[in-house]
């Protein structure tokens, strides 16, 4: 189901003014600090009354102030993961992971708890309550708690900031499980962009307050233009793969449009569709095809576009067939090979370096067997 | 017991029931009002939270007497009650426990709207995202966090029933075995030369039993603090 | 120059006029504080700064006595009362016998507290004189001062009330129905004294003043009697 | 004015007066009391709980008269206040002032522990890695914090001190100038017949005054909540 | 300064022991969520009275259980940003980062609390109370509020998690001044190794309670065994370098053990000493010297060592100069390659994969020089 948001609010010093509509899956709302992320997903959560809005998902019309409607919170049926927790303080892990099942009285999905609570690495905390918990416990529980509420959206305001890299390694595979297998479309709220890559359908991209930019993943963090705002160091490109074997050595061989790349094994069977998110600092640029490199993928391409500011660095654009790709390079480098538009390059792309968390799958009917992984 | 006579020990029971009976009954609605004090913007506002103070403004007797005023038996609204609820106050134990009540109603009020000004309401959001009316956010958050400050107003409520007098005798006069309160025996004793110790007997028993409730609404109070705050 | 008379409550309007006209005639005042007979006696023990005190009550003064808190040759019998039976305005004379219990038609005997407060104890004694109170007993409604039962009867929720004829003479909403014999109950008294801290030097003025013919012709007007004769 | 007679604006001044002392003596030494109650274990706590909460649960005039034996001026305590301290209660304003102080004493402490029990204490943890010792932390973080709740537990003393009659008057009397106290005054009028018009009359005076104090303390106190739950 | 901690405490269910010395400096403390790390931070400030403890600063004893002694909180003169912010509500954000002085007595240093402001970018924040701020910008006051207090040492608890990149590019180097310029020791909880690697002298890795590692950054970081604890991705090595040249195309050369080495341009001038951590996942090596290739840094080195799991990756170290490198590459390539222990390889490695937040000054007597880059 899409996502369409439309909101005006002002607080003192500070105007928030947003539209955008997102297709189904993951939407990442990206933005520093202050930027009013928090606002806008409150607004549509129902818990911020704006001066003006408009929120429907799919047909559901949640809010629309020149209706005059606005639903109220516990009917938009929106699992909130909050940026600080927000557990009740006198409920059990296990009675506030229930919460939304007993106040609504719909059946507790037993199986699904067990999953989720397994996922996010709670079974010992059940009995425990909030407060003797330790911070990522605490964003844990909460996350389930969400989840757990068959919500028909899920609006999660920065869920894995407080979590190590590990843990993150484990919940987002479930949250792209979700993405694929189900309908709730997902409003994302962070400062990752390895995050938001590889789980976003679409980012926007706020400042300020205002929408600076919306549309797919793979187009908005490509945008070189974008790049200071989302940090050099997290510029990259996505590409979409297909899988086409997966060999004993423990690597997955995949065909892209720019040619064969080999990454580590892929929980997605043969005939599977993945999206690569390779970060523009990783991708090294050579004139001829390289030899006896560690570096498994090689890539042939084409510059379509320099773009180099103040800096020592340079963002290169080349089109690997029918992909994009950026690579960071040093504007020396770039001098010294001599790059412009239309020289032909060669990628080379570490296999490592396109880590688990920068890999999304992206095919519905395979996702499933992703489980066994 | 010898050291209470039957009669005092009548006055004690009726006592007792008196106090627990106003609790119970004033209690919800004490939370009610607290509610809209504390959570509701509504015109009248602060003249219901005057109405509520009344008692505690008011010298008892006066109290008493705009109860007799009210609720007695000639009294246009005593007597509604008595005639379709069949719901008599006047001179009966029913209207000590409608004057102890009344009486203790701010002391309540204002502990469980203190408690309610407390909670957070960013928890009561979360409730709602998770799908509770508002009635289950109420039930389900609102109100165990504000246990703490329900227990209050229940201890207070007790203690200040066990200990009222004035309002009371007004309203429902002293007539021993059906409203004769333990405040109402210990003030004729004091008012004869050398009832001094039949009255301090009685003011021990009454200090017991409300010494016995309030160390226990102590551990209970304990108990649901410590859930509130966490640990 | 200052007299602080110390006097039962309900003794206020009379005693006000009285205090009032001694003003204009010696152009001394006399400041006057009205509570009951029991706490201003405790307070007379405890050293209240009162030069005279003026009870409802001889046993009270008896114990002040007892103690040596008044100057001696300084008591006596300031005025007396009659105890009648009222009911509110229009209710038909009632004679003293059985038919009384009748006569409350299931309602209340508004009453003093009878063990404790004067009235109370006069109206129960002439109840008893009268082979009345076994039977009525159980339907007396005892207020904590004799003021209350009376405001009983006026407002109409109590048929029937025993207070004093000074009570009844000033109560508009009440008609005395029937009064009791002298004999029925021991002497009503109000015994005045000066107290032994007495510093005042105008106090033995005023309380001759008290005893005089001026006085004692206000005290009259509002329905006191004379001293009854002693034993 | 003439709604009310010059003694009975000398009582209304002598109640404000009364009332407004009473708060402000009590208040601080219910914050320590209330502190301790909440954030202190100690030996004889729940002793010190249960005579906190002694005045509400007695009877006034009980309160009064155990007044009158501890701070009379013939009493030990009472005796040696004045004369180490020159402080005398008995039978002056400042007696007034004690009881109405320990008649609301136990309603401040209810009202600013239940405050006190509700800070979180990873305020004042922070306060304290930041540098404030203990007595500052107190004064800087938990002070402000439970504002809603010190202003909550005045504006009940306030008014208890506003209404509060049995015990001042069996303690101290009812001295027009002195003690009298509109409560007192009240309940003297309502000692005569037909003086329920001017008891009326004083109890508009007192109502209007608390309701005064009531939506000014309102005010304060939403600002102060506002202040706390942040916005 | 050198920190010196002992502690032992036990929860229901979880029991804390944890013992290390660390000398002057950021010392990291790493960990899964819920190993421990607040609960340690929390015994060192004294909100937590441990089972057993001893707390040495300097020669400042802050907490002895032996000795029974233990100084209370406001004693410790310890600065304490915690996970969760903990603003006072009533104060506004002036009056909160002015509280540590107010409640001290001690002289409030304008100079600081211009540039701390300044630094974290809450100047139209003062007069704001903390109900009304984002969740960054609550964090931001509380690190303010911390540093303004005029501590002995700091303690961190995850103070960036909820900060985007750039600002937190931005409070990074002001840390490191801290650490360079001042005495004051700061323990530093974080899930982030980019962080950690770039402030850290030292590092210590807790799990479950349990103290697993305690050494120099350098070390900790390039060992292979704890790669998994750190997480793969985030394995690296950190090697020292000396500024030897600013270039004119915005380019730094530095003289590191293995070689020369070219990064975009460091605020440190010709001379300074800088710490470079260059993760695993981003050194790829070649058997011969590579050709025409963007990568500037080319270092020759011996393997040391490989190491390889279940995975299909393999860990190798090299030994450059006297340095040790880290490079994660298949197991394909390494067989392609032929490594062993003993190899010969070049190690490629890109200019801007070493990111403005992995270099980390080292020089104190530069580093004020610093302020105006
Ligand atoms: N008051 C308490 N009572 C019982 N157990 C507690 C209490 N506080 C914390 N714990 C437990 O102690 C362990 C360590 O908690 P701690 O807060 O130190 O973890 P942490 O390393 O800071 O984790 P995170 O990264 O999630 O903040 C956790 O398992 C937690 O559940
Ligand atoms: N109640 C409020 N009153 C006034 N201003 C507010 C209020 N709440 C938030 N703001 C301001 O609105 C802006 C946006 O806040 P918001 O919480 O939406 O930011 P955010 O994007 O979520 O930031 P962060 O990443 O730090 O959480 C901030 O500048 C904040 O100070
Ligand atoms: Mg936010
Ligand atoms: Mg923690």
């Amino acid at each position: 189901m899409n996502l369409s948001v439309s909101i005006q609010h002002r607080f003192a010093g500070f105007t928030l003014d947003a539209s955008f509509e997102t297709p189904n899956g993951v939407t990442a709302l990206f933005g520093s600090s202050g930027s009013g992320k928090t606002t806008l997903v409150n607004a549509i959560a129902g818990l911020l009354r704006p001066d003006q809005a408009r929120v429907q998902i799919g047909d559901r019309l949640l809010c629309d102030s020149d209706q005059g409607l606005c639903l109220p919170p516990h009917k938009r049926r929106i699992g909130y993961v909050f940026q600080e927790g927000r557990l009740f303080p006198h409920l059990t892990v296990r009675q506030n992971l229930r919460y939304g099942s007993w106040v609504s009285g719909r059946q507790r999905d037993q199986a699904g708890e067990t999953r989720v609570v397994d996922m996010l690495g709670i079974g010992d905390l059940l009995d425990r309550r909030p407060g003797a918990l330790s911070g990522g416990e605490k964003q844990r529980v909460a996350i389930g708690r969400a989840l757990l509420s068959q919500p028909l959206l899920l609006l999660m305001d920065e869920p894995l900031a407080a979590l190590d890299e590990a843990r993150k390694a484990e919940i987002l595979p479930y949250l792209e499980r979700l993405r694929d297998e189900t309908d709730i479309p997902i409003l994302y709220v962070s400062h990752s962009v390895a995050e938001v890559a590889r789980l976003a359908t679409t980012v926007v991209l706020l400042g300020k307050g205002k929408m600076l930019k919306c549309g797919p993943t793979a187009q908005v963090m490509s945008d070189p233009a974008l790049a200071p705002a989302i940090g050099l160091r997290e510029a990259g490109s996505v590409l979409t793969a297909t899988v086409t074997a997966h060999h004993a050595d423990g690597l997955t061989e995949l065909a892209a449009a720019g040619g064969q790349v080999f990454l580590p094994r892929i929980g997605v069977p043969a005939g599977g569709t993945v999206r690569l998110r390779i970060h523009a600092n990783d991708v090294m640029l050579s004139l001829g095809r390289p030899g006896r490199i560690s570096a498994l993928n090689v890539l042939p391409g084409k510059v379509t576009s320099i773009r180099s500011g103040g800096g020592p660095g340079a963002m290169v654009q080349l089109k690997a067939g029918h992909d994009q790709i950026l690579a960071r390079v040093t504007k020396r480098s770039a001098t010294l090979l001599g790059l412009e538009p239309g020289s032909e390059v060669f990628a080379i792309i570490k296999s490592v370096s396109v880590a688990q968390a920068d890999i999304g799958a992206r095919n519905q009917s395979m996702a499933k067997s992703d489980t066994t992984t | 017991m010898d050291f209470l006579s039957p009669e005092e020990w009548t006055a004690v029971a009726l006592s007792l029931r008196v106090a627990i009976w106003a609790t119970l009954v004033a209690l919800p609605l004490a939370i009610w009002v607290a509610f809209l004090l504390a959570r509701r913007d509504f015109w009248g506002k602060q003249l219901l939270n005057g109405i509520v103070h009344l008692p505690l403004i008011l010298p008892p007797v006066v109290t008493g007497y705009l109860l007799l005023l009210t609720f007695g038996r000639r009294a246009p609204v005593g007597a509604w009650l008595a005639d379709t609820l069949g719901l008599v106050f006047a001179f009966r134990w029913t209207g000590a426990a409608l004057a102890a009540g009344i009486m203790g109603f701010p002391l309540m009020v204002r502990a469980i709207r203190l408690a309610l000004e407390t909670v957070d309401p960013k928890l009561e959001q979360a409730a709602a995202t998770l799908g509770a009316p508002r009635i289950w956010v109420f039930l389900t958050v609102t109100l165990p966090l504000i246990l703490p400050g329900i227990i209050a107003g229940a201890i207070l409520g007790f203690a200040k029933a066990m200990g009222e007098f004035g309002a009371t005798i007004t309203f429902v006069s002293n007539i021993p075995g059906q409203t004769q309160t333990l405040p109402s025996a210990i003030y004729a004793f004091l008012q004869v030369p050398g009832g001094e110790a039949s009255a301090l007997r009685l003011v021990a028993v009454s200090v017991v039993i409300a010494m016995a409730a309030l160390i226990g609404s102590e551990t209970l109070a304990r108990r649901a603090t410590k859930r509130v705050m966490g640990a | 120059g200052q007299v602080t008379v110390f006097a039962a409550a309900s003794m206020k309007t009379a005693l006000e006029d009285v205090a009032a006209d001694w003003q204009r005639q010696s152009g001394h005042k006399a400041t006057l504080s009205f509570a009951g007979s029991s706490a201003l006696a405790r307070q007379i023990e405890a050293g209240a700064p009162a030069d005279l005190y003026l009870s409802a009550n001889s046993g009270w003064m008896d114990r002040l006595e007892e103690q040596g808190l008044l100057r001696s040759g300084s008591r006596s019998d300031l005025l007396g009362n009659q105890l009648v039976l009222v009911g509110p305005a229009g209710t038909a004379p009632q004679p003293l016998d059985s038919t009384l219990i009748d006569a409350l038609e299931g309602g209340h005997l508004a009453m003093a507290l009878v063990e404790a407060v004067p009235a109370g104890i006069y109206g129960k004694a002439a109840l008893e004189y009268l082979g009345l109170w076994t039977d009525i007993a159980p339907h007396v409604a005892q207020a904590d001062n004799v003021r209350a039962a009376l405001a009983l009867v006026a407002i109409g929720e109590a048929p029937l009330g025993i207070v004093y004829a000074t009570d009844a003479q000033a109560e508009p909403r009440v008609d005395v129905v029937a009064e009791f014999p002298a004999p029925s109950h021991p002497p009503i008294t109000y015994p005045v004294a000066i107290l032994t801290d007495s510093k005042a030097d105008t106090v033995q003025a005023f309380l001759d003043y008290l005893k005089g013919p001026v006085a004692k012709k206000i005290f009259l007007r509002h329905g006191f009697t004379e001293p009854p004769q002693h034993k």
